[in-house]
């Protein structure tokens, strides 16, 4: 039990992240980074529970949320990844280049 | 402009694109082929009529998708074929060239498919976002492939 | 130069060919895709060192020959599309462009289908032969595909 | 046997024919346009026959001969059609553009 308080008190949320927004993230009237707070040890599905927290209320933001990626400048990540440390974050809506 | 191995050139940039640069690029005196890819600004999209689109995209992160998928073509149809890989991004209007992709080869089937491999892999992997403007006035972020992690 | 169908525009010159009056022509408004390809003289062919090739083609017949090329491909691919099949003759040195067809439409799709029409029919039915010309002095007729009658 | 004979007198050399030269032909070292004799009625298997005198003893020239094809201006002709009057007609070697 007392282990347990231990962990729930690891996993409070410890530090945030700035996340750049694309696309059809820009139409919300954000600024085109937007700080996420997220839990110690974080993976990319508590990036995207963060932000989903910052769009409470927003269906269209939700929506969108659900159908995008996270990604630093190097790559897509997956939603079990761990939340890379030092690298710009960014969340990346469904893409249609040319 | 970036270049990472020789013979592969991408570019990301708010000027007009040039496909004479492309060209250039995708030749060397092996070559006796090049195929080239112009994508343009349509008038009209899904029924509504287009004005302008403009082109959002993540630079640093597009540009190394770029080269990717230009590695992974060299991959596909050899070491000594050239690749070239450009989006422009901003407000294009209609008529205006968005992208554009070029590959030269020994012979015409590599570069054609390289050609194609370029522009199908870009639309489905590449961090780019359209918004068209219509000339109601109206604007509207224009739905796409989702992106998925790696592996 | 010639254009029988607007939108359909066949060449045969001894001048430098341009890809940039290909592109030119296979574009519009509606037109979202444009497909170019260019040959070039190879610093090689089957193991000879190639100097320059010269070209040899039947003029009035070839224009013919392009047209209907252009013509089948619009059957194919819909009226709309843009066309453009030009050829050099002459002699050209390494690196020149010895023809460029190019194709814009709607959708990327039917541009790099009916480019890629444009330039094997060419191959095998356009009346244009090649003499090359290799660093040793020799030259040398290319052997080609027969052609056969009409029907 | 009197008609045979009208026959075959009909089908004796007639005219000639020009018959322009391109690709590997021009290296026999003949004008660009050579005349070929031809029966009247003639179909275009005469005039390969015609050219094939033209070129008797060239072993090149007739192995070439053999895998090419006449046209006029407008179009490429089958062995089997008569010989167009009127117009210009070509000896085509093997196709390589491009």
């Amino acid at each position: 039990m007392t282990m347990k308080t231990e962990t729930t008190r690891h996993s409070a949320i410890t530090r945030t992240v700035p996340v750049r927004l694309f696309g059809a993230f820009r139409q919300f009237g954000d600024p085109p980074v937007v700080d996420v707070p997220l839990p110690d040890r974080a993976r990319v599905t508590d990036l995207r529970s963060g932000l989903a927290e910052h769009y409470a209320g927003n269906d269209n933001a939700l929506s969108l949320l659900r159908a995008s990626a996270f990604a630093t400048d190097e790559t897509v990540l997956d939603d079990s990844d761990p939340v890379p440390q030092g690298r710009n974050l960014s969340v990346l809506p469904p893409v249609c280049g040319g | 402009m970036g270049k990472l191995a020789t013979g592969i050139g991408v570019d990301l940039t708010e000027d007009a694109l040039d496909p004479l640069t492309a060209l250039e690029h995708c030749s060397a005196p092996g070559h006796g082929a090049a195929d080239l890819f112009i994508g343009r600004v349509r008038d009209i999209n899904q029924g509504r009529q287009v004005r302008a689109v403009s082109y959002d995209l993540h630079a640093v992160l597009c540009r190394n998708v770029f080269i990717e998928i230009c590695n992974q073509a060299r991959e596909q149809w050899g070491e000594t074929i050239n690749l070239w890989l450009a989006h422009r991004y901003g407000r294009l209007e209609v008529g205006e060239a968005s992208v554009i992709a070029a590959a030269s080869s020994r012979h015409r089937e590599e570069s054609f498919r390289a050609c194609r491999f370029l522009v199908e892999e870009m639309k489905h992997r590449a961090p780019i976002w359209k918004q068209e403007h219509y000339i109601d006035g109206d604007s509207e972020w224009v739905q796409g492939h989702a992106l998925c992690g790696h592996g």
